[in-house]
């Protein structure tokens, strides 16, 4: 598979920034001894990442911009007192919260209870390191950058339980169980969901994905749509953003697993829950949106700026699923896990390994790409319709309105007919 | 139509008629039952069909000074009626009523919070205990004579009787 | 194995991975003795991405980090306080005797062997294990997924309860 | 070998403060793992002892007292109390009176209404956003009220022989123009939530209650509703004049805590026909009957009730020829409906025993009193 050469060779080129990276990088290996260059590597990218994305990002588009949005979509204002438009609440926040005294309750774990809080961070900074912004914009061009992410990724749940755990008290502990337990369930589906992408794409390798995208002209997710919704799911799951934020429900265990913590410990919590949730949205935009490719596009918008923008756009997504949908139950997540999505998935990778048998072994034109695209489509609607009602989905017998009387008596009795279903 | 509001001689018929000999005497708005028969006769009120008074709607104790009277209102949804069942409970030091829980569970809580402000104790209730005010509260709020009573509140900004006062403010004369 | 980072790298790694497990074994409280399990884990997959075996560093995290050690920690909160504890036994000395035996082993034949080292690194792509595992090697596999099945449902068996079954029975 | 993986079971607190206990309310669950074995009521915590309170004071001081205990429609608590000042004393009400009172205590059925659909909502775990939409309704009802009486939340509007003061003459355009907005905002709430998969699945099958169970714990309002009995005191025992406003009971299915949400919707519905009704044929004449402010009631006893936002409000005075009230006794339905609250939540999970909780909408203003 031939693939396309990448925008400009050229390092002073201004719309990419990752040549001049690479070239930076590039140099000073030739220059210094061998082992140096990843550390150096690592502290420019740790820099770089965070002037670049965290900052800006997170802060000002991540807690601004979801406290904003959230606020219009609950017919208020959100923040507007700090600085212009109350852009610079995020950072009078995180100024308060330093102040503020952190909590250890009598009885907690004290060491593990100090440790969550960074064994959170970490894993959401190296989530970044394989997200590829531009053609050699990339920290770490691993090969199996997708195991790399979902391996990562695994790793605040451990955080999360550990904070639940240490904080000796019983919303927390819950919250901690809670979260255990469904980050296990939702794993497999996930993994199913990505296992189709990998199996058409034929690589583990995020920048070989995007350039497979940009190579053939077509986003992913038009050709598994159904990858993409378990996926969604499944993330949201994962990060515990509404409707599955049973970890820290806060109508039922107050906070969860972050009830006892209390200044920057909790905002290290807060803040990276946007950061993880950035990185599962930069690693959609990646495998399934084309990452920093727009059709040709990226030849006139830096690739950064792309990807940056898709990132956002299924962030926005997070935000809005957040100002609008209830939460689920415990056990209704564990069924849709294990009932709903899992056999969908498997379909969906059923559905995708003929389709690339049949490409690859018929030799097909590249243009039968743009078939299975609506195929799949198809199919993907059919297969969700299809296994809900399966499992006894009815939406034509929920009752929508009250019944009316006009005159006050006893019990009035259900007609069958208006009985529901479910 | 406004629901009906049965007088006390009515209510007595029915009483009397389903369980004879429950009635101790009548006013006009309510009846007067005799405390041992009283879950008996609620119990028939309930479930005869001409009464069917199937909803406890309100239950309160009142203090006469002498003796207390347990007040119970009972109505009907699909006759649309509602009556007024007494009974009197005249010792005060141990004052003791039958629990209509076992015929209505709406009881509950209500006879709690009889037994709670008024010191009325319920026998035959499952779980009777102080609802709103703590355990070893001293006395009984609703009392007419709270105040005067051993180990009650006290009026002004003092401690509870009974309880350890805080100390006087030592004050040093000037001289 | 050459370059100031690698071999940094290598010792801190070994440093973390072998106080780890001792921690596991010396922690009095088993929770932290399942968390310095898992930091053991991270460090066998440091290892493991030193030997440029990518793609087995990752599945490494994932199947114990995010898996196997999250349901030791179910077990663990699933059991009665009073089981939580690591604490003494009996068979601590036969223990250690036989840890020192099997690392006596280990070291002899480590010494012993004779290393054949490659100056580069194979490159070794995810494509060719898995067209290895499903073509030469899937027997194998197959069996491996049969015998996992056959786990999982026995647990399942293990674990369910008289009532569940009398549930089940009735529905 | 299966007993050794049996959990312990534990007791967990919800409340005096937890963001769904709705005030300083607590409820001791036993549970197993997620399941829960038994709950307990703890309450009194914001007990203020008003009924004793009350027989200290005239009967015109008690109106305030009223306004205190259900602090989210104190206007039917003032309605409720006056009513039985009026059926003590036989005090009778002008038209307009009556009229005015009914406009007042459906707005505050609408305004109380808005706090429990979107309370409500927030226990099924919707982040904030349908009870935001429908603060900026109640708001708006609020505005009304502090344009009628000066206050928003404890009114103290209603008088003994009628209401405090007339109507203001931007009254009935500003009224107008809120049940234009209300009945696009009703719909909007509906389709956010009725249609919501993740909101059926929540609240259908939740707290279920029989209509026997919800007859013998003597709930009343939108549980008894719910719970498909056709029961409202406006239409059974009708005051104030409600016999002649056309409007309808709504009721529910199985009694679930869905049934409860869209009893209270469709009652929203029904209230604002009422209003509109009263608006047309408001009469005029006096607002009020003169009652002497020292006014003693003849011996004897009165129990009246009204058709409040969470079930049947009930006062029952007892007067010693007096010029305060010997015995004053509130039915407050939200204590009284949590009668059922041990039934509807042993069985469920801790998400649905606050979801429950939610759908019977308890004040605990009310509660302790």
């Amino acid at each position: 598979m031939a693939l396309p050469t990448l925008v400009t060779e050229h390092w002073y080129d201004l719309r990419d920034l990752s040549n001049l990276s690479r070239e930076i990088l590039e140099g000073a290996d030739k220059i210094l001894p061998h082992g140096i260059v990843y550390v150096l590597a690592a502290l420019i990218g740790f820099v770089a990442s965070f002037l670049i994305f965290v900052l800006p990002s997170q802060l000002i588009v991540g807690v601004y911009g979801e406290r904003k949005l959230i606020g219009r979509m609950q017919s208020r204002y959100g923040p507007n007192r700090v600085g212009p438009f109350g852009l610079l609440q995020p950072i009078a926040d995180a100024i308060k919260l330093m102040q503020k005294e952190a909590l250890t309750p009598k009885g907690a774990d004290r060491a593990v209870m100090y440790l969550a809080p960074i064994i959170f961070v970490a894993p959401a900074v190296l989530l970044f390191a394989v997200i590829p912004f531009g053609p050699k914009m990339i920290l770490a061009d691993i090969n199996p950058a997708l195991l790399y992410f979902l391996a990562v990724s695994s790793l605040p749940v451990l955080a999360a339980f550990m904070a639940g755990w240490s904080a000796n008290n019983k919303y927390s502990l819950f919250g901690a169980m809670r979260i255990v337990a469904m980050s296990i369930s939702y794993e497999v589906p996930l993994v199913l969901a990505l296992l189709g992408v990998v199996l058409f794409t034929g690589t583990t390798s995020l920048q070989e994905m995007v350039l497979w995208q940009k190579h053939f002209d077509i986003w992913i997710v038009f050709l598994q749509p159904l990858a993409l919704a378990i996926y969604f799911i499944a993330v949201s799951a994962e990060l515990n953003r509404t409707p599955t934020d049973i970890a820290e429900a806060e109508s039922e265990i107050v906070a969860g697993y972050l009830t006892e913590y209390s200044g920057m410990k909790w905002g290290l919590f807060y803040g990276m829950d946007i950061g993880y949730a950035l990185a599962a949205s930069a690693f959609a935009a990646t495998v399934f949106l084309g990452g920093w490719s727009m059709f040709g596009l990226d030849k006139w918008v830096p690739p950064w700026m792309i990807i940056i923008g898709k990132t956002h756009l299924f962030y926005f997504v997070f935000i809005w699923t957040r100002g609008t949908l209830p939460r689920l139950r415990i056990d209704q997540l564990m069924a849709f896990a294990w009932k709903f999505m899992l056999p969908v998935a498997l379909l969906n990778l059923v559905l995708v390994a003929t389709e690339r048998m049949l490409w690859v072994e018929q030799e097909l034109d590249d243009s039968y790409l743009y078939i299975f695209a609506v195929v799949n489509i198809w199919a993907a609607l059919g297969a969700i319709w299809a296994w809900s009602r399966f499992l006894g989905y009815r939406p034509e017998r929920n009752p929508v309105r009250a019944r009316l009387v006009n005159e006050a008596g006893g019990y009035v009795p259900v007609p069958e007919a208006a009985k529901g279903g479910k | 139509m406004p629901t009906r509001e049965w007088t006390g001689e009515e209510v007595a018929a029915a009483a009397e008629r389903l369980v004879p000999g429950s009635v101790a005497r009548t006013t006009a708005g309510a009846c007067y039952l005799k405390a041992e028969k009283l879950v008996e006769a609620i119990e028939a009120l309930r479930s005869s069909p001409d009464t069917d008074f199937v909803h406890l709607t309100n239950l309160c104790g009142v203090d006469y000074w002498d003796h207390f009277e347990v007040v119970y209102h009972l109505q009907s949804f699909v006759r649309n009626q509602i009556c007024c069942l007494k009974i009197e409970v005249w010792d005060r030091e141990k004052a003791v009523a039958p629990s209509v829980v076992p015929v209505f569970h709406g009881a509950w809580m209500q006879e709690c919070e009889a037994y709670d402000l008024l010191g009325i104790r319920f026998e035959g209730h499952p779980n009777l205990h102080r609802i709103f005010l703590w355990e070893g509260y001293p006395g009984w709020p609703l009392r007419k004579d709270f105040l005067s009573m051993p180990g009650g509140l006290q009026p002004g900004l003092n401690e509870f009787a009974g309880t350890a006062r805080r100390p006087e403010p030592a004050t040093r004369l000037v001289q | 194995m050459e370059g100031f980072g690698v071999n940094f790298a290598f010792w801190t790694l070994s440093a973390v991975t072998l106080g780890a497990a001792g921690g596991v074994v010396v922690s009095r409280n088993l929770l932290h003795a399942v968390l310095f399990l898992i930091l053991a884990f991270i460090g066998v997959a440091g290892f493991f991405v030193l030997l440029s075996a990518e793609f087995i560093a990752m599945a490494q995290v994932i199947i114990y980090v995010g898996a196997i050690s999250v349901l030791v920690l179910f077990a663990v909160l699933l059991t009665p306080r009073a089981g939580r504890d690591n604490g003494e036994t009996a068979m601590a000395l036969p223990a250690l005797l036989l840890a020192i035996a099997v690392a006596t082993v280990f070291i002899f034949v480590v010494n012993d062997t004779n290393w054949t080292t490659v100056a580069k690194s194979p490159e070794l792509a995810t494509a060719e294990l898995g067209t290895a595992l499903l073509s030469t090697w899937v027997l194998p596999f197959e069996l491996a997924s049969v015998l996992l099945t056959a786990a999982l449902v026995g647990a399942i068996m293990l674990v369910r309860s008289r009532e569940e079954e009398a549930e089940d029975a009735l529905a | 070998m299966t007993d050794a993986i049996k959990t312990e079971p534990f007791v967990l607190n919800i409340g005096p403060q937890h963001p769904s206990t709705h005030g300083v309310f607590r409820i001791k669950v036993t549970v197993d793992g997620e399941k829960v074995l038994d709950a307990e009521m703890v309450m009194g915590y914001l007990h203020r002892s008003m009924e004793k309170l009350a027989e200290e004071r005239t009967y015109t001081q008690n109106i305030p007292f009223t306004d205190r205990t259900d602090y989210l429609s104190s206007m039917a608590n003032n309605l409720g109390y006056c009513l039985a000042v009026e059926k003590l004393a036989g005090i009778g009400v002008p038209a307009r009176g009556d009229a005015i009172r009914v406009i007042m205590a459906e707005l505050q059925r609408l305004a109380s209404h808005c706090m429990a659909v979107g309370a409500f909502t927030n226990d099924t775990g919707a982040w904030q956003t349908p009870v935001m939409w429908a603060f900026r309704e109640r708001e708006k009802i609020l505005d009304i009220f502090e344009m009628t009486c000066g206050a928003r939340l404890t009114c103290n509007y209603m008088r003994i022989g009628g209401v405090a003061f007339d109507l203001p003459a931007a009254f009935e355009p500003a009224v107008r123009k809120l049940l234009r907005e209300l009945v696009p905002f009703i719909d909007e709430m509906e389709g956010l939530l009725v249609g919501n998969e993740i909101f059926l699945a929540r609240t259908r099958g939740v707290g279920v209650l029989t209509p026997e169970q919800a007859t013998n714990a003597s709930l009343s309002g939108p549980l008894l509703r719910g719970s498909g009995i056709a029961w409202d005191l406006r239409k059974a025992d009708p005051y104030c004049g409600y016999e002649q406003y056309d409007f309808d009971i709504p009721i529910g299915y199985q009694g679930d805590s869905f049934d409860r949400f869209i009893v209270r919707i469709e009652e929203m519905r029904q209230s604002i026909k009422i209003i509109k009704q009263a608006l047309d044929g408001l009469p005029g004449g006096p607002h009020s009957t003169q009652v002497p402010l020292a006014l003693r009631p003849p011996q004897g006893e009165a129990y009246a009730r009204v058709e409040g936002s969470r079930g049947e409000l009930g006062y029952y005075l007892v007067s010693d020829d007096g010029p305060s009230p010997y015995r004053f006794h509130i039915r407050a339905p939200s204590f009284i409906n949590l009668s059922a609250l041990k039934e509807m939540t042993v069985g469920g999970t801790v998400a649905d025993a606050i979801v429950v909780l939610g759908s019977i909408d308890v004040v605990v203003g009310e509660i302790d009193r």
